[in-house]
């Protein structure tokens, strides 16, 4: 088993538990929290892919850099969102969102 | 003198005009609306006339047709070589405006002219928004000429479809109780239908309809004749089976064949309808206002069998061959099936609808017989009972207008208080159940004798039908207008002049069609050619 | 298939230990209730992510990693849990269906992503490395991928606006 | 690597559409704060349409400018290419460019005078935040390379979150943000995810480089290659709302003011579009597909996602009384449709996907905006989302209930409207490739589509409203309306002009696949 | 030329059509006016078709046909045409004579009824229906008119509309002689696909079934094709088992009895079966069969006509057991004898009927037991009913004794069963015409009625007809076989039997007396019968309970197997479609439950949904 293996199966770990967080956290905040792990997921996977993928090269680095500032905004306007929310609602619980259905 | 006029464009497309004129009419002057809408049923009906007067059923109505192209759809040029000839220098999806008149649609324009003027005049029971049902009324009659008409595939499914929204809305708005569900039952079960016969199309035009035109220019047509010139052609694509489906996607397998050919069965079927696809019209007939209903059951029922002969049956002789018996057993089925159901009904709209699925039985018995004889016994059933049923409805049409009710149990005895309208139900009835010398006769007696060659037994089964057609029309028109007249009828008045006319002129037709059947016989005389010649030739092969 | 024989090196003791340490802090970071230690434990996680990189030799992402998240992101999240009361946690009555669900879910794609991983056959080269990779991606950031990192700007203004535009209390004058 | 290609100053020819949309959001956010409350933000509304006709205006001049490569003596290129291949202005992206940013226009336009403030209270944001979420489109549609594309769909995907929140006062709008950000989150997750892998195992982010690097990659790793489209299909189904990942769609709509709705359905929608032709038609359809099923499966995938959408997205519109969420499901069953052009693939029998796509979209686009326009007037008269607001519309204002009836028909595919044609086009496609399952699926879906349109018919002609004053209309609204109903007709009625424009045009190996780098 | 009045034998229909067009044109502004149209164009029609039989009874005229096409479709064609035969020509005579005479008749009868001009309307279409029917060369013209005259007579029997009863007789006769006429239209079909050429006129069938060695058909369709025809005629002439329509049909005003249901229309099936004689003659099965049906309706008929108390039924079963006989003579293969008692029949029966009317016009009842001693007061109806009772039951020298006596002859030679059901049944019509005739006319006159003759444009048709029922016997005894000769060109077949001609005539004259001891003198009691066997006259009143039978056997499982049907219209035809609907819309159901707002559901949702993609699509490559 490679080190990129390794990388590659930590990546996979942290992305699944980072899915898992968002499908059964009721927090919102972690729940958006949990986005960002599986964003770094991704990251990991890029960079480690960056040094020992088919055609190391740096845009891994890159990419991997424009995604952390994505999520970086991403959260910024989810946590905006949230407080809009939280002020209706006084809650910041997922499951009582609830009011768009059917 | 047609000549030189696109006589069957302004047949399709007057109405049209006519609908965009009512359109800019003033909403409440309700009788310009009216007299614009006369106007522009009666133009094509004119046309149709004249047409007939000239069309010499020796050469057929070649003159007339008129052919350009409509649509070509280019399909990206970069298709790789296809390995065919060398490169391609462009590949396009055609679609043609081909207009065309023949033996068998000729009766069907003729009965669409006549029963859309009875219908537009017997239009008098609307009593709301009489602006949009013109508009809507000769926007379906567009779609009506055009199913007859058109010689492409594409526009036939558009004219097709066209006749969908009017009908819906007709239903809809001005409709009986019920209206809503009947319209949405009709969309979505004609809508089905139509979808099984774009599915049978497209696959005709990717296959058979596919040819190579001036060197390296490609073409999937969807223009009829180009369709029946290939099945007939060993050297086209369709028939050529390479065995490899990848590079070539034009051989039109066996599979296909079947395929493409029940689903045109299940979509003119539903339409036709053959039994078990009929639930749909029963409430149309029932919920629909009866000047509709005469469209509808007069002329939009006898689409699906002009497809069915049209498509189904020019273009998959074979399997048509093949299927006469399941298709003259359905056609019993239609028959028996339709007649005692109508014999139990106490809804004389009822009765009516599944007399017409027992009518239409009789039609497929003529198609089913593929022989000349059966093949226009099919047209002249059909064509009958559009006149018929028209008749029919109009009367059903004015008498619940006066009593407010067709159950056969409300009513009685109408005889003495209508009497004319009484007479004239009763030769509607008569003809209806297959009297000689009225036109239902004519059309069964053709389709059984044609049928009967082939297969006796059934035909004689399937002449049990018209035992039960004595039983149900006697039935439930005699309970109508015989016996003691209930008091509260007694003040009812006798069809005015507007409704007495559409009413003469149609018993009129049917007793001409019933004693002179070779007005519209000879006029078939060479519709069939075609098929009956594939047929030949492949029972020679 | 499940083939764990690895040479021993101190490059792999160190993965080992961030890795646990990254998946320790994730696995808490779900099973706190309290926002507060979740928030706390992630960033954990983020940290660990960094050492990660450095032993990737991306020690630029690093930084930028331990100053974004770990830094901006999980402050940003303490500031939102500041702002949004939380007292009713952990009382809700458990979704046990959805739960597991979930956790089957995210097995399988566990599942999935592992067998693809191990089933890869990865070059055991790995390519020699450009030695200054901060001043590569510094190149590279303003030569090839200039439009993205233009639009990054505009991205970044966007997500600024927007997010003052709907976190802003509206004056109860207004309007 | 070669050379390192960089920007010059020349290249903001190139790149004018996308500059003056940034710079006239910049402007008016600027503006925003500079003008006094007392002025109406509709003045930032107007400037925002000017923003975008400008923009189109350069898009059309850029397309006159560019080759059609039907004569090979005509030395004019078919494409430009900006930063080794990362940026292209290609005949595909000015396309798609001008279906987005005239979707947008209208939609900005139809929404002047019908947004309220009591609404939304940000006016000015609703307004020049279309800009750079159409900037994000238009980046998405041009883009050779994944980071590009990437940072595109993000720069969509966060102005939309803020869109669909600027109901501020309404309950219902953060929360379907909220929903929008989660989901979007996630998706974006896994498509990253997946191009983390494309790029990991053919060593590139540029198209060229993902192409070279394919051949290997299927030898070596093609469970992981299988795995990475996959990744990235998820990511793509739920940002397109295929079923079964169109779930939080009609939540998201609903809760959106209706002319962010109308956006997330036809420009997100189309953008997201970009984004898979772009990926998927230099990768996928690029790996060899002897020896590996890959490319079948990939494709097959689709297929089946799109059959999915079709018929959830159209069943599940049978039982929706809420016109919002209806029209989201709808938008679903459109999605599926959309598609199918790329679903059956490039092959030799059929290489017309893209203007088959195209053409459905722009007449996708225009009956969702009438559609859309038709609403706004009626919630801001009564309020009522239901499908019932639309009862005895006829009485009411009977020539915008035939205009929403000619929509409607577009929507449900009867002819003789844009949709028709557009349908019609998609599904001869589907009978040139044999893939007969998926042709039958439209045809029926479409019929049952016609209960769930014709519902609004019934509504609009069959049943009397509580109201019978006539509506009150806003021109913009109005004028969008018929725009969009006399281009649904024209486009049912005389579709060649179009086609052949496209075709004219259009070439797969120079605008579609990135394969010259 | 001897054929210069065939040449126009098509106007002899042409007229009471013509009649019939002017009566429905004009509406109801004429109604005494109308009556005599109706009246003058039969009177046309008489004229000329006595000349035509002028013309033909001097020698050897010959047949005379022409005949146009009708429809031409591919090389088929259909002809319609007229042929003047002397068959023919007399069943002319016989519809125009009578039916000339009816429509005199009502003139008087029918006058105070409002709607006088569509009845002669009426009368004037079954005229003229009935003469083309006569006239028709091949089978199709003959089946259009055969279906036309069984509408008029529908229109007829349900002339008075508002009555329940009639409108039930009408429907009942239509569709009944409709199961007949289906048996004629497949036979039609059948004839068409066999013969040669598809020839259906009857001069190709007499020359294709006469020379039965070249066997162009084969035996087995032959018998087929004969047993259809066979059963039109069952349906049309009221043979057992489509008696049933006959008897209810005398809900029709009385002179449509006289002319339709006894002397014209009813008797078109022993006409059809002579004019397909050859087919017949060409199967064993099918002669016999027609015989053992005519001999059993023969006596049949007569049982039921002696429990019945209406004037009118008891003369319709008498009908219906006259017409037994007619085809019992054709099932022995005596055409002679069946035209023969045709005519004879046509004109007492007639008599009778009109005769009846003539009571009924007077006394407003139909009921026997409400009459009696009628004799006095209309002495002309008395007399003429009295020389028609005579002829019916056989006695010597009145015509039906001649007629009878021709068939009784022909079923002993051919089989002594036949002739002894045929002399039981001769017993039993003189008995119940003994019946009909004390009672009515003899006996004590009822309180309260006023009975008087009826006007002279009733009695002069009565006296017409009863000369002719008297004399009309003589063209052919068994001693001269002029008609026979005529009527078939073969040699005469007389074989004076004098055992035959006694013995008929003395059952018949026992007949009369036994009635006569009954009914006048009270010698046996009236109960004789129904006190030792009240079961035997139940069942003759209630008709064998025929009706009731078929009530049982065909209307209700019918019934039942439509309203059966109709359930299975709607709960499995459209249940499926509904079903269908609601499949979808419960997928519809399904998709709303999954919107259940819990944005984490959506992801999951989605989830799932990927996993089991990729296992589904690329699972199978790598399982």
């Amino acid at each position: 088993m490679s080190m990129l293996s390794s990388y590659l199966t930590l990546a996979a770990v942290l992305f699944c538990i980072g899915l898992f967080g968002v499908l059964t956290k009721r927090n919102a905040i972690i729940v958006l929290l949990s986005i960002e792990l599986m964003l770094n997921a991704v990251n990991l996977n890029l960079i480690a892919f960056s040094k020992y993928g088919v055609n190391p090269s740096i845009a891994g680095h890159i990419f991997s850099l424009f995604t952390i500032t994505v999520a970086a905004a991403e959260a910024a306007v989810g946590i905006a969102v949230l407080i809009v929310l939280y002020r209706s609602r006084a809650t910041v619980n997922v499951d009582e969102f609830d009011e768009l259905r059917r | 003198m047609l000549d030189n006029l696109p006589v069957l464009s302004l047949i399709a497309f007057t109405p049209l005009i006519g609908a965009l004129i009512v359109l800019l009419l003033p909403g409440a002057r309700s009788n310009w609306l009216r007299a614009t809408a006369i106007i522009f049923t009666l133009i094509p009906l004119v046309l149709v006339l004249l047409l007939f007067a000239v069309y010499e059923p020796a050469t057929g109505g070649g003159v007339y047709t008129e052919h350009s192209t409509w649509l070509t759809i280019p399909l990206n040029k970069e298709v790789l070589d296809m390995k065919l000839q060398g490169g391609v220098a462009s590949f396009n999806l055609a679609f043609d405006y081909h207009l065309a008149v023949d033996g068998i649609s000729m009766p069907l324009l003729l009965l669409t002219g006549i029963v859309s003027t009875m219908s537009v005049l017997a239009s008098v029971h609307i009593r709301k928004r009489w602006k949009t049902y013109y508009v809507l009324f000769l926007l379906l009659l567009t779609g009506i000429y055009g199913v007859f008409l058109a010689r492409d595939l594409i526009l036939f499914f558009i004219f097709f479809e066209v006749t969908l929204i009017p009908m819906f809305f007709l239903i809809g708005i001005w409709g009986y109780y019920g209206r809503e569900k009947a319209a949405t039952r009709f969309l979505l079960y004609n809508g089905l239908g139509s979808a099984a016969m774009l599915i049978s199309f497209l696959i005709l035009i990717v296959t058979l309809g596919f040819s190579v035109s001036e060197g390296s220019n490609f073409l999937y047509s969807a223009n009829y004749d180009v369709l029946l010139g290939n099945l007939s052609d060993p050297n086209a694509l369709a028939n050529i089976d390479t065995g490899n489906s990848r590079y070539f996607g034009f051989f039109l397998s066996d599979n296909a064949r079947w395929g493409a050919f029940v689903l045109l069965l299940i979509a003119f079927g539903i339409k036709v309808p053959i039994f078990p696809f009929h639930t749909w019209m029963l409430r149309v007939h029932t919920e629909a206002p009866p000047a509709i209903v005469m469209i509808h059951s007069g002329i939009l029922l006898k689409m699906g069998v002009y497809g069915l002969i049209r498509f189904a049956a020019f273009l998959f002789p074979e399997q048509l061959q093949s299927w006469t018996t399941v298709l003259a057993v359905l056609g019993v089925i239609n028959i028996l099936y339709g007649a005692i159901l109508a014999c139990v009904q106490r809804e004389f709209k009822l009765v009516l609808a599944y007399s017409s699925i027992s009518h239409m039985g009789i039609v497929l018995l003529g198609i089913a017989s593929l022989e000349e004889v059966g093949l226009q016994g099919a047209i002249y059933q059909s064509v009958s009972h559009g006149l018929i049923s028209a008749l029919l409805f109009l009367i059903v049409g004015s008498i619940y207008e006066r009593t407010n009710s067709t159950n056969l149990s409300d009513l009685g005895g109408l005889a003495k208080a209508v009497p004319f309208m009484s007479g004239i139900l009763l030769i509607a009835g008569l003809a209806s159940l297959g009297l000689p010398g009225l036109s239902g006769f004519v059309g069964e007696f053709l389709s059984f004798l044609g049928l009967f060659g082939s297969m006796k037994i059934l035909t004689a089964i399937g002449v049990l039908g018209i035992l039960f057609a004595a039983v149900y029309v006697l039935r439930s028109i005699l309970s109508i207008t015989y016996g003691p007249l209930p008091e509260r009828f007694a003040e009812m008045k006798d069809a005015r002049f507007i409704e007495a006319l559409p009413m003469i002129t149609l018993a009129a037709l049917i007793v001409l069609l019933g004693v002179y059947p070779s007005i519209l016989t000879d006029l078939m005389q060479n519709g069939f050619n075609g098929l009956l010649e594939q047929i030949q030739t492949r029972m020679g092969g | 298939m499940l083939n764990f024989d690895i040479e021993i090196t101190g490059e792999f003791v160190a993965f080992f230990v961030l890795s646990v340490c990254a998946i320790v802090g994730a696995v808490l970071a779900i099973n706190f209730t309290k926002v507060v230690h979740t928030a706390l434990s992630i960033a954990f996680t983020f940290v660990s992510i960094a050492g990660l990189y450095v032993l990737l030799e991306a020690e630029f992402i690093a930084f930028v990693q331990v100053l974004l998240y770990v830094g901006a992101i999980t402050i940003l999240m303490i500031f939102g849990i500041m702002m949004t009361k939380h007292d009713g946690e952990g009382k809700e009555p458990g979704r046990p269906l959805h739960d597991t669900l979930a956790a089957i879910g995210c097995i399988c794609l566990f599942g999935i992503l592992f067998y693809g991983i191990r089933n890869a056959n990865f070059p055991t080269e790995s390519a020699p490395f450009v030695e200054d990779n901060t001043r590569e991606i510094g190149k590279a950031l303003f030569t090839q991928y200039a439009i993205p990192f233009e639009l990054v700007s505009v991205l970044l203004t966007v997500a600024f606006i927007g997010a003052i535009a709907l976190a802003k209390r509206e004056e109860e004058s207004s309007q | 690597m070669e050379a390192l290609q960089t920007l010059s100053w020349s290249d903001t020819w190139y790149l004018a559409p996308e500059l003056v949309l940034s710079g006239f959001a910049i402007l008016l956010v600027i503006l925003d704060l500079l003008l006094p409350k007392r002025i109406n933000r509709n003045v930032i509304g107007w400037l925002t349409l000017v923003g975008l006709l400008v923009s189109a205006t350069f898009v059309v001049l850029l397309m006159l400018s560019l080759g059609d490569g039907t004569d090979p003596a005509d030395s004019t290129p078919e494409f430009y290419s900006l930063l080794g291949g990362s940026y292209r202005i290609d005949d595909f992206g000015n396309l798609l460019k001008l279906v987005f940013l005239g979707a947008s226009f209208f939609i900005v336009f139809s929404s002047l005078g019908t947004v309220r403030d009591t609404d939304v209270p940000v006016k000015a944001e609703l307004y020049y935040l279309v800009l750079p979420a159409a900037l994000g489109a238009m980046v998405m549609s041009s883009s050779g390379d994944l980071i590009t594309l990437f940072v595109g769909l993000e720069l969509l995907s966060i102005t939309t979150y803020i869109l669909v929140a600027t109901r501020k006062r309404n309950r219902l709008s953060s929360e379907a943000a909220f929903k929008y950000v989660v989901m979007g989150g996630v998706a974006s997750a896994f498509i990253l995810y997946g191009m983390s892998f494309l790029y990991g195992l053919t060593g590139g982010t540029n198209f060229a480089f993902i192409a070279q690097g394919l051949g290997s990659a299927i030898e070596n790793f093609e469970a992981l290659l299988y795995i990475c489209f996959f990744l990235m299909i998820a990511g793509f189904a739920v940002k397109l709302a295929l079923a079964p990942f169109h779930v939080w769609a009609a939540d998201v709509y609903q809760g959106a003011p209706t002319p962010v709705t109308a956006f997330l359905a036809v420009v997100a929608k189309g953008a997201a579009f970009a984004m898979l032709y772009r990926i998927f038609m230099n990768s996928a359809f690029l790996t060899p597909a002897d020896g590996s099923f890959l490319q079948k499966d990939v494709f097959i995938a689709l297929s089946v996602l799109a059959a999915a959408a079709m018929i959830v997205g159209t069943v599940g519109a049978l039982r929706q009384k809420n016109v919002k969420r209806l029209l989201a499901l709808s938008g679903v069953a459109n999605a599926g449709i959309l598609l199918t052009p790329l679903a059956i693939n490039l092959t030799e029998m059929h290489a017309s996907l893209f203007s088959e796509f195209i053409y459905f979209l722009i007449a996708y686009s225009f009956m969702n905006i009438g559609a859309f326009s038709v609403l706004t007037i009626l919630t801001r008269d009564s309020g009522n989302e239901s499908i019932s607001g639309f009862a005895g519309l006829y009485h009411r204002a009977p020539w915008t209930a035939v205009a929403m009836t000619i929509l409607l028909c577009s929507l449900a595919g009867l002819p003789v409207t844009g949709g028709f044609m557009g349908k019609l086009l998609i599904l001869f496609g589907t009978f040139q490739t044999h893939t007969y399952w998926l042709g039958a699926v439209i045809l029926v879906t479409t019929v049952i589509s016609y209960a769930v349109y014709f519902s609004f018919i019934r509504q609009m002609f069959m049943r009397s409203g509580t109201v019978d004053a006539k509506l009150k209309m806003s021109v913009p609204a109005t004028i969008t309306i018929w725009v969009c109903t006399i281009v649904t007709l024209v486009l049912g009625f005389m579709p060649v002009p179009l086609l052949e424009g496209i075709d004219h045009i259009f070439s797969i190996p120079a605008d579609l696949l990135v394969i010259q780098g | 030329m001897s054929t210069f009045f065939a040449q126009y034998a098509w106007l002899v229909p042409v007229f009471p059509f013509a009649a019939f067009a002017i009566l429905t044109a004009m509406g109801k502004g004429m109604s005494k006016t109308g009556a005599w149209i109706g009246t003058i164009a039969t009177f046309a029609s008489l004229v000329l078709s006595l000349c035509i039989a002028t013309e033909r009874l001097s020698g050897n005229a010959e047949d005379y046909s022409n005949q146009f096409t009708w429809i031409e479709i591919g090389n088929l064609k259909l002809h319609a045409g007229f042929e003047v035969t002397n068959l023919s020509t007399m069943m002319l005579v016989v519809v125009t004579l009578v039916g000339f005479l009816v429509n005199l008749y009502s003139q008087g009868y029918m006058k105070k009824d409002e709607r006088i001009s569509t009845f002669f309307a009426y009368v004037a279409l079954f005229t003229s229906s009935m003469l083309a029917l006569v006239l028709s060369d091949n089978l199709l013209t003959f089946y259009i008119f055969w279906e036309l005259v069984g509408v008029c007579s529908f229109l007829l029997v349900g002339f008075w509309y508002q009555k329940p009863e009639a409108r039930a007789a009408a429907k009942k006769a239509f569709i009944v002689t409709r199961i007949g006429d289906l048996g004629l239209l497949i036979a039609l079909l059948l004839l068409f696909w066999y013969m040669p050429g598809h020839a259906l006129d009857f001069t190709t069938i007499h020359n294709v079934f006469d020379s039965q060695g070249g066997g162009a058909i084969s035996t087995g369709i032959t018998t087929l094709i004969a047993l259809l025809i066979f059963l039109g005629a069952v349906g049309k002439s009221g043979q057992f088992p489509l008696h049933v329509w006959l008897p209810d049909a005398m809900e029709g005003p009385t002179p449509i009895s006289a002319l339709i249901h006894a002397a014209t229309m009813v008797a078109a099936g022993v006409f059809l079966v002579a004019r397909t004689f050859d087919i017949f003659d060409a199967s064993q099965v099918a002669m016999t069969t027609v015989a053992i049906v005519g001999a059993f309706t023969a006596i049949f008929a007569a049982t039921i006509g002696l429990a019945q108390n209406d004037i009118k039924r008891i003369l319709a079963y008498s009908t219906v057991s006259q017409l037994g006989y007619m085809m019992l003579a054709l099932g022995v293969g005596s055409v002679t004898g069946a035209m023969f008692h045709l005519l004879t029949h046509a004109f007492f029966k007639a008599l009778l009927f009109l005769g009846a009317g003539s009571v009924i016009h007077s006394v407003h009842t139909q009921d026997i037991r409400e009459m009696g001693g009628l004799g006095g007061k209309m002495k002309i109806t008395a007399w003429t009913f009295g020389i028609g009772a005579l002829a019916l039951s056989g006695i010597p020298p009145f015509s039906g004794f001649w007629s009878k006596d021709a068939i009784l002859t022909a079923a002993l030679d051919k089989q002594p069963i036949l002739f002894v059901v045929g002399i039981i049944a001769a017993f039993f019509t003189a008995l119940y015409m003994a019946r009909l005739f004390f009672l009515v006319f003899v006996g004590k006159q009822r309180e309260g009625q006023h009975a008087k003759e009826s006007p002279s444009v009733m009695t002069i048709p009565l006296i017409v007809l009863a000369i002719l029922a008297t004399v009309a016997g003589f063209v052919e005894t068994p001693f001269n076989g002029w008609f026979g000769h005529w009527l078939t060109g073969g040699d005469a077949e007389h074989h004076a039997s004098g055992l035959v001609m006694v013995v008929s005539a003395a059952v018949g004259l026992l007949g009369l007396y036994i009635g006569w001891l009954m009914y006048v003198k009270g010698t046996i009691r009236r109960d004789a019968v129904s006190s030792r066997m009240p079961g035997l006259v139940t069942v003759l009143e209630r008709k064998y309970y025929i009706d009731e039978l078929y009530q049982w056997l065909f209307v209700k499982p019918l019934q039942g197997f439509g309203k059966a049907l109709e359930l299975f219209d709607e709960y499995v035809v459209d249940g499926i479609v509904r079903l269908s609907g609601y499949s979808v819309s419960a997928l519809g159901r399904l998709n709303s439950r999954l919107q259940n707002g819990q944005v984490q559901t959506y992801a999951l949702t989605a989830i799932i949904g990927i996993v089991i993609l990729i296992v589904a699509i690329a699972g199978r490559r790598f399982w």
